[in-house]
């Protein structure tokens, strides 16, 4: 075990992903030259070539695109997205390509190709620069997607998006870069679709993933000062969506709290509730609580993000709520 | 023998004739799929190219089976040309187990990995960018295959087209972009949905080389994709084909055709390729009518065991529906 | 009152309002001389001109770009996307343009844009060209998300849209072009974000809209003859979502069925049963249940693709179940 | 007083002092800013316009207050052309209530629709369709205004900018489309980008005249847009202006600047357009040294008031976070 950053967690991914598999390339805006504009590809581009290490135009149409052909055509082509906002200049290609390909023409097609993009907000960035749109790409039968919230998983769960012959939308948190964890040295791989208990507690679950993970991992330890043991779930990957161990959880607890950073309406808490309900009706002594981001554009105030976007009281508000 | 499974054959007499019987065979496949539309047997949309046969039996005849090929939704003169079998084609448009897709696909899905045809694509303009692609994992691997990607003129208006010209252009690609200028996308010409009436003309932005040809015909077809194929091979970099046609039928099924008269489409049947062709062939001494009506009834022929085949195959199984949606899970 | 068919509806209010009101325009593909793709503006072109009918490139971004400037000038475009799945192309538009720009301008700017999309499968026209989804636009806050499942409500809902300064997506389902019932005659304009009973009963509550909603009404129907009355809730819009009258039913009928077209994760019934589950906690007898799409992207073959789709057998079964 | 309240005046000795002024308000505002940034009172994106500022002061010198402005993010200077007060931009750099767009807009969103300025916009590309209808609405309604639109280098390969171009011929909107060839998009320069070197060769791709100017000179500029915005005027139809520029900073605040050498950027600096045309007033004998520095100092004064207002006005209150969603509820 040696401690990470998630940024240096991603970059090993890649980085160990293109010296096992000379099929896998990187395209994308800055990816190259300036060393990514998040700086996870620093020093590929010298060390594997402009060919493996491909800075494009600004353009995410044909950058998906291009990946997707490419990854028919038997490569294996992680595609960058500067941020996932730019994701909707590339929607048809995810949404009616990537995901759709191998199922339209009967299998006879693969699209192995994985989509990074930066997503999250927090960084007075505006509106059309800091949304949190997971839940919207998770809608899609044919994609899968993933949003790490430890160095451990984003490291496996990238190498495990680029070696599956699905596509992957693959969510990195921009304000998660810096931070720090346990991983494994060497190889290994984490498989999509299979969700984690984070921490063990008894009291409460609660459900989250990517940088909300971060938060409730913090609120939990000040919960935990209070007598309140909270159970984390990490869902790891929104499709496909693996509720068994919250529904274990919450078997157990019988009480339950979802937070993401997305807005509220049509996002990811409303489909993990709607599960809980379903399938641990009778197991719930409480409604379950949503904590998420207040449905505005966000603005660029500083006071004014922070106010709309959830945070560590939301998550404790809510938990007390259910207790 | 399909095209696709052979090296380029010159142009001698059986090529001529091949030419002859696969414009022929495309015609008639349309004209009795438009017949099981009717019956609903066929359902969807259903893009007919009757009258831009020379255009996919010209371009095809020149590629070499390592050449990928895309094209849009307007897609069953194209997958003959690559090799697809007619009754497989046909199995596709009744939605068929047997068919190009497994039913899954239908008319604006049909494609065949092993044909190196990487299909048809119903969103307009949406395959270039996947063309831009497979070039480059070709040239990634040092292959020297050319991917062939033909689209509409209405296609050159949107986004797609342009990113994919200028990335070709920027990367050096092995593209043939091949523009099937039919004068019109849905119900809106050229004149009324583009800044330029020559397809070529957006060439110009990106420095892209260019030409134009008749694609009315197949022998003009044939030379100008040779040249233009040649081109790519050679130098590696991307090309742009245009080739003026005209469909006779309206978009899909159902079309009121409001935009254009009769006229018009009276005007473009007197160069109706196949009539042309045939007429072409018999006074340049090449074939006797008999021979080019024998022609004929081997299509009859084929085109009756296609609709036996499609009808008499299986629809796929209810537990299809949830195959292929990943190729693991 | 007149009976009338949702496209003659939709007609009827577009044609309305461009009389009444000369800033309102149509742009879209084939919407001019073609008479639109669904002939819902067969007439137009001849009778209002080629300046207020405007025949578009095929170039979705565009569309939807060149609506939203004409909407800050001052006009009321009514954009038309031929269908909803080629809003993809035009997603940034809508999402990042559209929805913020009113916001994260501080208010300067209005948008009184109409996007019209038809959706909606069940026509055999394949995996790109038969989506329904709905919830993926009604994410974003700022937009408008409305889907009339009546020819009153589409009449009444459309004028409200053209109206309103507000940004609306109006989506109308492809095969319900053809359904028939009551408009009042003349001019009236129905509320944007209020639900509507569109079917009294005591013992169960089924929420749908769109589509759906005729689907649920036969099926009341149906249960009417087994002794069950059930009472519908037509949603009509999507965002703003008013839960008051679903959740007022159930309070009385204490079940619930949430019937939507598009597929199941992430999807409408999701927010919907969330809601429910946080605020009739304690007066559900019974898991509320989805009836939704197969989570698979649409095939061409007929039955495959009825197998997917949510039909009328399924919404009997699902009410069966809550009973 | 503002250019955009005026008629367009003629290059008389005071314009020329204005612009002289204008300039350097802007290259001091963004010097501020960038240590306002350091310190942590300004957050996000910042880009600055250091290098360009002759450009949107000889553009802006020459619109009509009719005539409609959108730009990129990068959008300081245009903002300040359109006359917006710096301490009014300044304010909003900070997300003040009393800011361009009462804080909730930042750097990237400055906009004053009193100004006819239609804001700076942060997707790349994003806004040109959203010219295309704002001149579509002027168009509509037979007022003669002309819409002007600048935009980056990098935003020239974008699907926007071709769907946006091909509709304004198609429809033949009062459009000045400017391009702003600052030689790089982000790390990314014009020549690992595109296909074309010169921007304005794109717009033969819509046969829409064009023209290309030197973007360090001032002078030059405002007399190529004068021509420009005259012809679209006089036409009612769309105009391609590129105009050269370079960016002496980094693409934003944190840019490590891998992609350049120092070099390179000295270069630039031997043209640096508020240097030129300081050299270029005394050498012309319009002005003497102390006349410009007078205008220097009237410039602190402004900024040093800018500050001081952005400071000391109020943070919106909570509840704007939720005001202006939408226009009703
Ligand atoms: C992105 C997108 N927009 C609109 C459509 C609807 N549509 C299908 S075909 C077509 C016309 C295309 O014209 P062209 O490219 O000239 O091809 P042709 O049909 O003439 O072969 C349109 C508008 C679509 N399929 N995809
Ligand atoms: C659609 C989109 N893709 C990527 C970005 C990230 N980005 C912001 S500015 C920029 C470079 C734009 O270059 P150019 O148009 O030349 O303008 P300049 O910054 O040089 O003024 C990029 C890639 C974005 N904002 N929007
Ligand atoms: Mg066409
Ligand atoms: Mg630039």
């Amino acid at each position: 075990m040696t401690q990470l950053t998630i940024r240096e967690a991603i970059s090993q991914a890649l980085w160990e992903e293109m010296e096992r598999d000379q099929r896998v390339i990187i395209l994308g805006e800055e990816v190259g030259l300036w060393g990514g504009t998040y700086a996870v590809t620093r020093g590929f581009y010298d060390h594997f070539g402009p060919e493996r290490v491909r800075d494009t135009p600004i353009a995410e149409g044909v950058i998906v695109g291009a990946a997707n052909g490419a990854a028919m055509a038997g490569l294996r082509p992680v595609a960058e997205l500067m941020t996932i906002n730019f994701a909707f200049l590339a929607m048809d290609q995810i949404v009616n390509g990537a995901a759709k390909i191998h199922y339209m023409f009967g299998g006879q097609f693969k699209v192995p190709v994985v989509i990074r993009a930066v997503g999250g907000g927090g960084r007075q960035l505006g509106a059309t620069h800091s949304q949190t749109p997971d839940a919207v790409f998770a809608h899609f039968p044919g994609l899968k997607v993933v949003a790490p919230g430890t160095p451990h998983d984003a490291k496996g769960l990238l190498k495990a998006a680029i070696r599956t012959d699905d596509p992957v939308l693959f969510i990195e948190h921009a304000t998660l870069y810096q931070t720090k964890g346990e991983v494994p040295e060497g190889d290994f791989v984490e498989p999509i679709g299979v969700s984690k208990v984070q921490r063990q507690g008894s009291d409460v679950t609660i459900i989250t993933y990517s940088k909300m993970l971060q938060l409730s991992l913090q609120a939990a330890e000040q919960l935990a000062l209070e007598g309140v043991q909270a159970e984390i779930i990490d869902l790891r990957s929104l499709r496909p969506l693996d509720m068994g161990p919250a529904l274990a959880s919450v078997k157990r607890t019988n009480r339950a709290v979802v937070v993401e950073e997305g807005w509220r309406s049509f996002g990811v808490g409303a489909e993990v509730v709607s599960r809980l309900h379903e399938e641990a009706f009778d197991y719930l002594d409480a409604p379950v609580k949503r904590v998420a981001q207040d449905e505005v554009p966000l603005p660029y105030n500083r006071e004014l993000e922070q106010l709309a976007l959830p945070q560590i009281d939301d998550i404790l508000a809510a938990v007390r709520e259910v207790l | 023998m399909a095209q696709a499974e052979l090296a380029v054959k010159t142009l001698d007499e059986q090529e001529m004739l091949r030419l002859f019987h696969e414009m022929v065979l495309v015609r008639r496949l349309e004209e009795e799929a438009a017949r099981l539309y009717q019956q609903g047997k066929i359902g969807g949309f259903l893009h007919l190219y009757i009258g831009q046969e020379a255009v996919s039996a010209g371009v095809l005849s020149v590629r070499l089976p390592k050449d990928r090929v895309l094209t849009a939704y307007r897609d069953h003169g194209v997958a003959i040309g690559c090799g697809i079998e007619a009754k497989v084609v046909m199995a596709e448009l009744l939605g068929k187990a047997t068919g190009a897709a497994k039913g899954k696909g239908g008319s604006m899905h049909l494609a065949d990995i092993r044909k190196n045809f990487w299909g048809g694509y119903a969103i307009v303009g949406g395959h270039l960018p996947l063309a831009v692609g497979m070039a480059l994992a070709d040239q990634y691997r040092g292959d020297d295959a050319v991917t062939i990607c033909l689209f509409g003129d209405g296609a050159t208006n949107i986004g797609y087209f342009h990113e994919s010209m200028n990335l070709s252009m920027v990367w050096k690609l092995p593209l043939l972009w091949i523009c099937e200028n039919n004068k019109y996308g849905m119900g809106t010409s050229v004149e009324r949905s583009s800044a330029v009436m020559e397809m070529k003309q957006k060439a110009e932005g990106y420095a892209m080389p260019n030409s134009s040809v008749n694609g009315m015909d197949v022998l003009a077809v044939r030379a100008a994709a040779q040249d233009a194929l040649g081109t790519v091979r050679e130098s590696g970099t991307p090309y742009f084909l245009e080739i003026v046609t005209y469909r006779y039928r309206g978009h899909s099924m159902g079309d009121p055709e409001r935009y254009r008269d009769s006229e018009e489409i009276e005007r473009w049947r007197k160069d109706d390729p196949i009539t042309v062709y045939r007429s072409q062939l018999i006074a340049d001494g090449h074939f006797n009518a008999a021979a080019l009506a024998e022609q004929e009834a081997r299509v009859e022929q084929d085109i009756q065991e296609a609709i036996e085949f499609a009808e008499s195959s299986p629809d796929p199984a209810p537990s299809d529906l949830y195959s292929d949606i990943y190729t693991e899970s």
